[in-house]
C-alpha cells in the first residue's frame, strides 16, 4: 500500500484538519469535529443544502461545500456512513429556519442515518426533506430503481439543489428541482484497478491486468460483468449502450455529461473518452450543453471512471449555467 | 426467582462490552473473509466507548442501554451504528421505568428490538445478516414464553435458536452489505454481524439466568 | 497497462480533441492542431501568455489556459518536448502586439525548441521574452540553479505571469514579475508508484512497494534517494528540511502553498500531507496566505506528490489573488 | 573525380532516409536498454515524413536537406528536432549555392553542422549523446584535410572517427537525457543518438564516395 498518510486510523481527521486549513476562506469547523459547514452557513432565507457518507470519495463530499452548493456535510469513516448524529448536526449547522434539503446517495447505512437523523431534527423543528441519488444504472434493473445507488450523479444533483435553493426557492422547490435533477440522470462505471482502504491495508478486491470491471460501484461493489479491456472506443458505446436507452435520453435532448476518474486514472484518458462519448451523442443528435471532465468522485486510488448524463430542461439548464464555488468545482455564470 | 432488578444494569452492560471486547478479533476475521475485515474493530469501538461513558458506578438497565445506544447512534456509524442503535434503544425503552426486567418485559425488549432493527435494515430473512439470527432466536423466546416456560427457559430457547440462526448464515449467500460482492462465494462463511448478534444475545441469556439464581 | 485509450500513438490528438469539445465555451483551436488557445486570444493590448512541454502532466499544460492565464499553448507528445514550429505558432496565436511571454520549464527539448522558436518569430517582429521555471530543488544544487527543473512551481509563475498581464502590464514588467514569482518558488518532488508512457506499453522505471523515491522528476528523473516509506509528517519534514533552506523561507515570511498530486494519489493523502505542512510552517512563523491541494500537475498515473512554496510580497499576492478561469484553476478575485 | 555535384542531392537524401528506415528497429532497441526505446520511431517518423514530401523528383542538396530540417524542426519535437534540425540546417546553409560539394565544402557542412548541434544542445563531449560521435568525427575529418588527403581519404577518416566515437559511449555514463536517470547502470551500452549520427554521418561518407567514382 504506498500511501501518504500517518495513523491508518486517523486519516479521516487529519485529511478534514487539512482541509479546513487549507480552504479557511471557504469552510467552517462546527461543535461537531465531523461536521464541516460552508463559512457563510446558515445564509439568512436560504434553504439549507445538506450531505454526506463515507470518506474516500474526495472531491466528494466536503468538497462541494460552498458558495451556492452545499452548506454542510457529515464526514463519515472512508467507505463508512456518519452517524445519525452527524448528519443531525449537519442539519442544525445549514438551517436558517428555512429548512433543509438533506441530498444524499442510495446506501443502506446513508438511508437509515439519515431517517434516525431526520427523527432527531424533528424534535428541534427543523424541516427535513431528502433526495436519494439513484443514478447508478448497473445496480438494479430499471423496475426497481429504488434500489439503484447514487454515484457521480449525486453532484448534478447538488449544484441544481445548491442552486436552486441560491435563487430564494422555498423547501419544497428545491426537493423538486433536486428530485428532477436525479430523475434526469443515469450513470454508469467502468473500473480497471482496485482500491485499498488504509485501515485494512490491502484491496479488499481484486481486478486483472487486462480485464476491467463492468458497472462496479464507488465502493468496489460488483457490476455487470468482468470482461477484457476495451478501447475507449468501446467502453464509450457499451456504457452509452446501457444508460442512454434506460432514461431515455432521446435526439433533440440537451444534456449536461459527467465524466469523472475514480482516482488514478489520469485526465488525459478521461478526455479521450469524453471525445468518444461526444461523438456518440452528437451522432444521436443528443446536444451537450455543459461538461465536466476530471476527478469528481473517487474511490481512493481505483482506475477507472463513471460516465454521467442528465436529461436538462430550463430550469435545470439555469441551475447548471449557475455560479458557484466550492473546492470540487468553482464555475463562473455562464449564459 | 424469575426476575431482574433493573437496578442491577450494570452486570449485564459489563457483560455485552466485555464479551465484545474478547471477541474483537474474532468478529473482524469472519468479516474478512467475505467482508472488510473490520466488523469487530467497529463493535469494539462502540462499546468500548459505552464501558468508558459508564465508569464504575452502578447503573440502571435501562439507563446503561440508552448510554449504549445513544454513542452507537451518535459515534458509530455506518450500518451498525443504527442497527444496533436502534436494537439497544428498542431495549431500552422496553424497560423503561421497570423495577424488574421478567420473562413478560423481556420478551417486550426482544419483540421491540427486532421490529426496530427490521424496520431500519431493509434486509430480509436469509439476506445473510444479523436479522437471521435476530429473528429465529425472538421468534423461540415467544413461543417457550407462550408455552408456558420460565425466564430462564426461555432464555435457553433464544441462545439455541440464536446460535442455530448465527449458523444457518453459513450456507446463505448474502444479498445486503459488502459481501454481497461476491455472490455464490459468499457462500460457506458465517455472517459476521449474524455473529455478533448471537453474542449480545447469549450474552444476555447467560448473564440474566446468573442473576437469577 | 490498465489504460482507457484508443491507438497508443494518437493519445494526445485524441485528448486534444476531447478537450476542446468538453471547454468550447474556453478554448479555440488554431491552425496548428497541436497549438490551442484561448478563445479571446490574443486580446487586444494585453501581453500575451504562452507555455508549452510535453503531455502527460494534466491539468498542464492546456487546463491553464484560461481568462487571466495562459493564452497560447504548444502541446508535445508525451513526456516529450513539441517542435519549435509549434512555439511559434503558439506565440502567433498569443500576440496583440504587446509581445509574448513564454513561461516554460527547464527541459533540453523545451529549452531548444523555444530558442528556435524564437529565432523564427524574430523574422516576423513578434516579441517574445522567456522565463524557464528553475524551482525543483534536488535537481541541482544552489549553486546550480540554471539547472534546475521546473515542476509545479510553473503553475505558479502562470498565475503571476497571467494576472500581472491582466491587469495591463507591459511585457517587461510582466516578465520581472513571472521571474520574480519563479526566483521566489522552490518545489521538490516524492514518488510513491511508476507510470506507463502509452506508445511504450509498460513502466519505464520502478518504485518497489515499501520504498519512496525521494526528489523525483515529472518524467520519474531520479531523485536525491530511494529510501523506505515515510509518514505523511516524515515525509513534510523532509522536504521542508530540504526547500525551506533552500531559497530561504524566513519566520514573517508569507508563503503560497501548492500541493500537486503526480496522479494516483488521492486528494486525501495531500490534505493529510498538507494537514502536516502546515504545522511545519506555522510553527516556523511562516504564514500561509493562499493553499492549492489537488491534482495541479501530474505525472500521467504516477503516485506521488510535488510540494511548492512561494514567497509572496505585495506583488506576488495581488496576482496570486487575481480571478482567473480556466479548466484547471478557477477562482473568483479574492481581497 | 573529387567533388560531386549539388543536382544529385536526391541520391544522398534517399541514402539517408533508407539508413534510418532500415535502423529503426535497431536504434529502438538500443535506446529501450537504457532509454524509453523510441529513438528509431522519432527518427523514423522525421525522416520518412521528409521521404513523402520529396517523392520522386531530384532535388538539390541544400534544398533537400533544407526539406528534412524543415520537417525536425517543425513536426519532431523533444531533442531529435532541434539537434538533427540544426545538424540538417547547418548543413544545408553550408552548401547553398554550390555547383558541387568538394572536400573544402563537406568540411564546412560538418564544422557548421558540429557547432550549431552544440551551441543548441549544451551537452559536453563525454556526456554520452551524439556529440560523442559527431565531434571527433568533424576532428578527424578537419585533421586529414589539413594533412592534404583526398577528399574520399578525409570521409573515410571522418567515417572511422565516427564509429570509434560511437563505440566510446558505450563505456560512459549518460549526463543527459533520459539514460541518465541510471546514473552507473548506464553504462556497457551504447547511445542511441550517437549511434544514429554515426550511420548519418557513415551514409554521407559511402553516397559521396560511390557519387566520386
Ligand atoms: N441493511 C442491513 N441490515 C442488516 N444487517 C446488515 C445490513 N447491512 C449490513 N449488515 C450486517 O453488517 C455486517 C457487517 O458489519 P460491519 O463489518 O461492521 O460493517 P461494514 O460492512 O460497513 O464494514 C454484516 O455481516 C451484516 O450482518
Ligand atoms: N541535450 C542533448 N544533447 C545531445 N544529445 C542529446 C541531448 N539529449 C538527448 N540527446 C540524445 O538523444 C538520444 C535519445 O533520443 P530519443 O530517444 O529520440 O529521445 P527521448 O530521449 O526524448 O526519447 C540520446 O541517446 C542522446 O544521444
Ligand atoms: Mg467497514
Ligand atoms: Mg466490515
Ligand atoms: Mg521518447
Ligand atoms: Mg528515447
Amino acid at each position: 500500500m504506498q500511501k501518504i498518510i500517518n495513523k491508518p486510523n486517523e486519516v479521516v481527521d487529519e485529511m478534514v484538519e487539512g482541509f479546513v486549513k487549507a480552504h479557511a476562506g471557504l469552510i467552517s469547523k462546527t461543535d461537531n469535529p465531523r461536521v464541516l459547514k460552508y463559512k457563510a452557513a446558515p445564509i439568512e432565507g436560504k434553504v439549507g443544502i445538506v450531505t454526506g457518507g463515507g470518506s474516500g470519495h474526495k472531491p466528494a463530499f466536503i468538497g462541494y461545500i460552498g458558495k451556492n452548493m452545499v452548506d454542510a456535510v457529515a464526514v463519515g469513516e472512508i467507505f463508512s456512513s456518519p452517524p445519525a448524529q452527524m448528519f443531525y448536526d449537519a442539519f442544525k449547522a445549514a438551517d436558517s429556519g428555512k429548512g433543509v434539503a438533506c441530498l444524499y446517495g442510495n446506501y443502506a447505512g446513508d438511508n437509515m442515518n439519515v431517517k434516525m437523523a431526520i427523527e432527531m431534527a424533528d424534535d428541534d423543528d427543523i424541516a427535513v426533506k431528502t433526495v436519494v441519488a439513484n443514478d447508478d444504472v448497473p445496480s438494479a434493473p430499471g423496475d426497481q430503481l429504488n434500489k439503484r445507488r447514487g454515484v457521480a450523479g449525486e453532484i448534478l444533483m447538488w449544484k441544481v439543489g445548491g442552486a436552486k435553493a441560491a435563487m430564494g426557492a422555498n423547501l419544497d422547490e428545491v426537493i423538486a428541482a433536486a428530485q428532477k435533477a436525479i430523475n434526469n440522470t443515469r450513470s454508469m462505471g467502468i473500473g480497471l484497478s482496485p482500491c485499498a482502504i488504509p485501515e485494512v491495508g490491502h484491496p479488499n478486491f481484486k481486478i486483472e491486468e487486462g480485464k476491467m470491471e463492468v458497472g462496479i460501484g464507488h465502493h468496489g461493489e460488483p457490476g455487470l460483468d468482468v470482461c477484457a479491456l476495451e478501447t475507449a472506443a468501446q467502453i464509450a458505446q457499451r456504457i452509452a449502450d446501457i444508460i442512454l436507452p434506460d432514461l431515455p435520453f432521446n435526439s433533440g435532448d440537451d444534456v449536461a455529461v459527467l465524466i469523472s476518474g475514480l482516482g488514478a486514472t489520469p485526465p488525459m484518458e478521461l478526455y479521450i473518452l469524453f471525445n468518444d462519448v461526444e461523438k456518440i451523442l452528437t451522432d444521436k443528435g443528443i446536444n451537450i450543453h455543459i461538461a465536466y471532465v476530471g476527478n469528481y468522485f473517487t474511490s481512493l486510488e481505483m482506475a477507472g471512471v463513471t460516465l454521467t448524463l442528465m436529461k436538462l430542461d430550463d430550469e435545470l439548464k439555469a441551475c447548471m449555467d449557475y455560479e458557484c464555488d466550492c473546492m470540487g468545482l468553482t464555475q463562473f455564470g455562464r449564459n | 426467582m424469575s426476575a431482574v432488578p433493573t437496578s442491577e444494569g450494570k452486570v449485564i452492560l459489563s457483560a455485552l462490552i466485555k464479551a465484545i471486547q474478547d471477541n474483537k478479533q474474532y468478529l473482524s476475521d469472519i468479516d474478512g473473509l467475505i467482508g472488510d475485515g473490520d466488523h469487530g474493530v467497529n463493535m469494539n469501538k462502540g462499546f468500548t466507548l459505552c464501558g468508558e461513558e459508564l465508569g464504575e458506578k452502578p447503573v440502571d438497565l435501562s439507563e446503561g442501554l440508552k448510554t449504549l445506544y445513544m454513542i452507537l447512534m451518535t459515534k458509530i456509524g455506518g450500518s451498525m451504528g443504527p442497527l444496533y442503535g436502534m436494537f439497544f434503544k428498542a431495549m431500552s425503552k422496553a424497560c423503561k421505568g421497570k423495577e424488574t426486567v421478567d420473562a413478560v418485559t423481556f420478551g417486550e425488549m426482544l419483540i421491540q428490538a427486532k421490529e426496530k432493527v427490521m424496520d431500519i435494515s431493509g434486509a430480509q430473512l436469509g439476506d445473510k445478516t444479523l436479522l437471521d439470527c435476530l429473528i429465529p432466536a425472538e421468534e423461540a423466546y415467544q413461543s417457550a414464553l407462550d408455552a408456558g416456560k420460565s425466564f430462564a427457559e426461555c432464555l435457553t430457547a433464544m441462545s439455541t435458536a440464536a446460535e442455530k440462526g448465527r449458523d444457518s448464515t453459513k450456507n446463505l449467500i448474502a444479498k445486503v452489505g459488502r459481501s454481497s460482492r461476491l455472490g455464490e462465494r459468499s457462500r460457506g462463511v458465517l455472517d459476521a454481524g449474524a455473529t455478533s448478534c448471537c453474542l449480545i444475545l447469549q450474552t444476555f441469556a447467560t448473564t440474566l439466568q446468573e442473576q437469577m439464581k
